[in-house]
């Protein structure tokens, strides 16, 4: 079944969001999400990323040779990735600061080479670029909710601006590392309720999205590499 | 003989409420409906005919298989039919019935064996019907036919660890001196050099009474069992007297031990005496709603109800009726079913306390752990069982199992972890044979 | 004709079972809690109950509430919820909002026990994440302690040079300051968290628990002496080490939750000195003041392994075979 | 440089910084290959064993050849095909002369290409401007503790797989609660290093 151009960009949203669905790009989602400012910033910096080396990949997809791919994508994404990191430290570098070692990290976000491997070898620039659009604000929405959620409940605030803080004492532990992993595994649990389980089955696919799989061919555990 | 360490099991309340009590012999009942099926190994075929007069003591039943022993009429009558039905283990058997005159003639055949070899002893122990008696029916006759010399302890099982139970304690008192010459027989055709007769440290009359008689013999040795259960169950029992194991799948006679019952050994005793086969057996009836809880001889085929009505009936309507021990022994689902060759007793519980066990969450407390006396890690095994996991299953030795019960016993949790584990080892066989 | 009875219950042996049960198990725990729950009352007033009893109600609360939403039995009956309530409130101090109690009693039931699918599978202590989260999460109103005038003289001087800390024996020992006398220690006139400050009164539920053989003493026993062991190769006073702090409450019973806990004994010694050497660590060298309850949650996350290699081994001769 | 900093550097990688449970990099591999011991084991090795060649050879590229020629902002790109490209010859280097090691570790290496563990460690050591001996002793302190992390993780998940689990908690939602519990106990020890050796 050929999906619509709307349906590859809203995909990404919720019904295969790449954190809470895919599991993918664990990582930063976790560790910047104590501030929604971080969060969104770094939602921003890897939507642009993702929409662009689809783009990119997408249009090169028939001048780079099958057996050197994964290469040529890791060339392709820490190229965009230096750009942006670029143009944070120039024009927002308090935020570039925030972020820190998680914006080169980008480069091995899952969902990117995940999405580079999955979709944009395999479908046109425009479904592309929709896809790399539609995952980027699936991903932006996820870690700022998660951000605003922790920032709330940890320090009362939300984007810095006070709401509860001063009133009811701050949780701080969900800034912390414990709450970064709590928080996360609620926010999955609600996805699976709400989409009645069937987000659980890709969970448990991990291949579905996971960069891994174009390299290894072997089974590491069941539900490891596929195909 | 250089162990130090005792096996776990657990304390449990002994309940003898009978001890100490007389074998009260109960009359012939009206009717007697013997199984064909008493022991372990082949049934027998039914030797008599329905019209047929019997008498106590004569064949009724019998096979050619090697594992199988003989069964006797219980009573003098006519045979009134010989029907398939329904036993007390659950499976559809064929049935003598056998309609008393109330006499208890005996066969002529009741004469004292005359024994010069080790075939002939065998022989005698077969035609006697003696099977374990301590409950596991394995025919006495097929255990005896070794190779003379091969074993090293001969040992005597009574321990009887089981609550209630009291009828072994009783015929040790009784028939103390018939039991020894039992003893000395089986090791005189067997050439076993030595005995151990293993009692538990609660019957202290029991142990003094052997140790007297056996002033002066040093080949046969009371041994005193800790007052733990499960101290009877065989591999318990070798270990603690000899400090031998015995693996799974093998018998105690790989160990060089022959182990029997201390009943069975005394019927066996009386057969080689007096030609008198196994045709009633010493039944202790107890529980919280019996009138008259007793040590009873019942002939064998007996319906259970008969048996109760003899001891003055129930107070209440039961809720279980146990056919041996309340650690091993199998509830009844009808007291219409007959009492068996295996059956050391008949315990009845009242609706409330058969309704005591609510199954809740394991709590991991580790009582299942330091009561098996496998030393086994029955949560564990619990938990694997629940996955599924075969695998997990045959690591933790799930087959080393013997079912005493001693986990489920303990188990807060009211878990029914022995009969887990029975299905567990099912599914380690199934997935073994593939 | 004798009467039938041809519909007697079926079930498999045994028939007869011993007399403790869950719930047994859980009210003996609750009745060794009460001379600590005693003392604390003596010794800070009434709202040591109010905080126990709100601990209590808020815990058997949510464990109704979350079998409710998931659907499941209702579990409240084998209290193990009533004792994880008042084991946290021993760990909070005496004047923690009862808001901020019942967020420590819903992480410790919803989140650690009964998301990990109810009693017997969660793989951490409940009461002990509930106070480490607690203790992190809102770290100053953990840390205000209550100075009443039942308590040692140590406490009270300090208190008049410094009133707001309202220092603990331990805080005081790490500021190079008098502390309480071990006898005061011993009694508990000191502060600290509600229910952990007198060792007298919690060896004696310890003792109960012993005699009712509900705790093997493996756990309790190694975990003190590796402490006390410990104290004194640090140089510190014993006595003072095993009295301060959460060491009697964790090593009596919380570092014996079932649960959470090695299954062998063997199992059991090394949690306890596991527990002993992660405390003192903490004590002498972490920031934090006190280490009880990260060693125990440490130990926990450790105990399936331990359990792994304190496996016993099965009954049967070395070679497979007969052993003669 | 002191044995005392030796052992601060790689006992604060290990426990009060540790990459898993309180800097958040290789989460994947922590919720992918932690439900068996042996697979954690094995996959935490081989990252060790990429990490410290790596930092052996990205270090070096940095300080003598990115940083002197003012390129600094290609570190990004150079330093990920470094990696995958050293990921790639350990791969074949094992296969070739250590078979043995390649079998048990070879089916982890491919993975590790893209855990951002390693990249984030080599960065991390730029970063902080840690020399090439700090940075070894670092690289290599992370790996212990991502296999630290890994240990623990798959002793928890052994007890807990087949859990009765709330239908929406069934699967990585659960293990992500219990990871949280478990990063719990890796806060009790911080400040604990900088006492004991004095830093």
């Amino acid at each position: 079944m050929k999906k619509t151009k709307l349906q590859i960009l809203t995909n990404g949203i919720i019904r295969e969001n790449p954190v809470l669905v895919l599991v993918l790009g664990t990582c930063p989602t976790l560790a910047i999400s104590t501030q929604a400012i971080n969060g969104l910033g770094m939602g921003v910096s890897v939507l642009v990323v993702l929409t662009c080396s689809n783009i990119m990949i997408s249009a090169l997809k028939r001048i780079i040779p099958d057996t050197v791919r994964i290469p040529c994508y890791i060339v392709v994404i820490a190229s965009f990735v230096t750009m942006v990191q670029l143009a944070l430290k120039a024009y927002l570098p308090s935020l570039d600061k925030a972020l820190g070692v998680y914006i080169p990290l980008i480069v091995v976000n899952c969902i990117i080479l995940g999405r580079a491997e999955a979709f944009a070898s395999k479908n046109s620039v425009i479904d592309s670029m929709l896809d790399g659009i539609g995952m980027g604000i699936g991903y932006t929405l996820t870690a700022t909710v998660m951000a605003c959620i922790r920032e709330l409940l940890g320090s009362g605030t939300i984007f810095g601006h006070t709401v509860t803080a001063g009133t009811i004492t701050p949780f701080t532990i969900m800034v912390m590392a414990p709450g970064g992993f709590f928080v996360f595994g609620c926010l999955i649990a609600l996805v699976n309720k709400l989409t009645k389980g069937k987000a659980r089955e890709k969970q448990q696919n991990k291949c579905l999205g996971c960069p891994g799989a174009a390299f290894c061919s072997q089974k590491v555990e069941e539900g490891g590499a596929e195909e | 003989m250089g162990f130090s360490k005792h096996l776990n099991g657990v304390h449990v309340n002994h309940s003898k409420n009978t001890a100490g009590l007389p074998i009260i012999p109960m009359p012939a009942p009206e009717k007697v409906y013997i199984p064909m099926s008493q022991h372990i190994g082949a049934p027998c075929t039914p030797v008599v005919k329905v019209g047929d007069a019997v008498k106590t003591g004569q064949i009724i039943g019998d096979s050619d298989a090697r594992t199988s022993a003989p069964i006797h009429s219980s009573v003098s009558g006519t045979v009134e039919a010989i029907t398939q039905g329904m036993t007390q283990a659950g499976k559809i058997d064929t049935i003598v019935v056998i309609k008393s005159d109330g006499k208890r003639e005996l066969a002529d055949t009741v004469v004292p064996p005359e024994i010069n070899s080790f075939e002939e002893f065998v022989a005698a122990v077969r035609a006697s019907g003696v099977v374990g008696l301590g409950g596991a029916g394995f025919p006495m006759g097929t255990k005896f036919n070794i190779k003379p010399g091969t074993v090293e302890y001969l040992i005597i099982n009574g321990a009887e660890c089981e609550p209630y139970i009291t009828v072994d304690h009783a015929a040790m008192l009784e028939f103390t001196r018939d039991i020894i010459d039992g003893i000395r027989a089986t090791m005189k055709w067997l050439q076993i050099p030595k005995c151990y007769i293993g009692i538990e440290g609660n019957k202290p009359d029991a142990i003094a009474k052997f140790n007297e008689l056996l002033k002066g013999d040093e080949s046969i040795k009371v041994h005193e069992l800790r007052q733990i259960y499960p101290q009877g169950a065989e591999r318990v029992i070798i270990y603690e007297t000899t400090g031998r194991i015995v693996s799974y799948g093998m018998i105690p006679w790989n160990a060089g031990c022959i182990v029997a019952n201390v009943t069975s050994m005394l019927k066996m005793s009386h057969y080689l005496k007096t030609g008198l086969p196994l045709v009633s057996k010493y039944i202790t009836v107890d529980g919280d709603i019996v009138v008259h809880p007793q040590n009873v001889l019942v002939p064998i085929g007996t319906p259970i109800a008969d048996v109760i009505d003899f001891c003055g009936g129930l107070k209440e309507e039961p809720g279980k009726i146990i056919l041996g021990g309340p650690m091993m022994g199998r509830a009844t689902p009808s007291d219409e079913y007959s009492v068996c060759k295996s059956n050391s007793a008949i315990l009845c519980f009242s609706k409330a306390f058969s309704n005591q066990r609510k199954e809740t969450a394991c709590i991991n407390c580790g009582r299942c752990v330091a009561a098996c006396p496998m030393s086994l890690m029955p949560a564990r095994i619990s938990r694997a069982f629940k996955d599924k996991d075969v695998e997990a299953l045959k690591e933790l030795d799930v087959l080393y199992c013997m079912d005493c019960g001693s986990c489920a016993y303990v188990c807060p949790a009211r878990k029914p972890l022995n009969f887990e584990f029975r299905q567990a080892k099912a599914m380690v066989m199934e997935a073994s044979k593939k | 004709m004798a009467e039938r009875h041809t519909n007697l219950i079926v079930a498999s042996a045994p028939h007869v079972v011993s007399p403790a049960n869950t719930a047994s198990i859980m009210r003996d725990v609750l009745i060794a809690l009460i001379p600590a729950l005693a003392v604390s009352v003596y010794v800070f007033g009434i709202r040591a109950l109010m905080l126990s009893v709100c601990c209590v109600v808020f815990c058997v609360f949510f464990e109704w509430l979350s079998r409710r939403i998931m659907k499941r039995s209702n579990t409240i009956g084998d209290l193990s919820a009533a004792v994880t309530g008042l084991i946290l409130a021993f760990n909070l101090p005496v004047r923690l909002p009862f808001w901020m109690a019942a967020v420590g009693c819903l992480i410790a039931i919803v989140v650690v026990k009964q998301l990990f699918g109810g009693l017997g599978q969660n793989f951490a202590n409940p009461a002990i994440v509930g106070r480490i989260t607690l203790f992190i999460g809102f770290a100053s109103p953990m840390a205000n302690w209550t100075i009443t005038s039942r308590m040692s003289q140590a406490i009270l001087s300090a208190a008049e040079v410094d009133a707001t800390t309202g220092a603990t024996p331990l805080a005081l020992s790490a500021a190079g300051l008098p502390v309480p006398t071990n006898m005061e220690m011993f009694l508990g006139l000191i502060n600290g968290s509600m229910g952990e400050i007198s060792a007298a009164a919690l060896l004696l539920g310890g003792i109960y628990l012993i005699v009712r053989k509900v705790i093997s003493p493996a756990i309790p026993v190694s975990f003190l002496a590796t402490v006390a062991v410990l104290s004194l190769v640090f140089g510190l006073d014993p006595i003072f080490q095993l009295c301060a702090g959460g060491v009697m409450l964790g090593a009596i019973f919380m570092a014996t939750d079932y649960v959470t806990s090695p299954i062998t004994t063997t199992g059991r010694i090394i949690f306890g000195i596991g527990c002993g050497v992660f405390t003192m660590l903490i004590r002498v060298y972490a920031s934090y003041p006190e280490g009880v309850s990260f060693a125990i949650l440490l130990m926990n996350i450790l105990t399936p392994h331990i359990d792994r290699l304190t496996r016993h081994k099965t009954f049967k001769p070395a070679e497979g075979g007969a052993s003669k | 440089m002191s044995a005392a900093t030796v052992f601060y550097i790689v006992l604060s990688a290990i426990i009060t910084n540790n990459y898993v449970l309180s800097k958040f990099l290789g989460i994947c591999p922590f919720l992918g290959v932690s439900k068996k011991l042996d697979s954690a084991m094995g996959m935490s090795i081989a990252v060790i064993f990429v990490m410290v060649i790596a930092t052996a050879v990205t270090w070096p590229i940095q300080t003598y050849l990115l940083t002197p020629n003012g390129i600094g902002y290609m570190q990004t790109i150079i330093f990920i095909l470094v990696i995958a490209a050293l990921v790639q010859m350990i791969e074949i280097f094992l296969k070739k002369y250590i078979p043995g090691l390649h079998k048990s570790l070879g089916i982890y290496l491919p993975l590790i290409t893209t855990n951002c563990a390693i990249l984030g460690v080599c960065v991390l050591n730029i970063d902080n401007g840690y020399g090439f001996l700090q940075s070894m002793l670092n690289s290599f302190g992370s790996g212990v503790g991502f296999l630290l992390a890994m240990f623990l993780f798959a002793g928890v998940r052994s007890k807990i797989e087949t859990n009765d689990y709330p239908e929406a908690f069934k699967g990585v939602a659960s293990t992500l609660v219990a990871a949280s519990i478990t990063s719990l106990c890796f806060l009790g020890f911080s400040g604990m290093l900088e006492k004991i050796f004095g830093m």
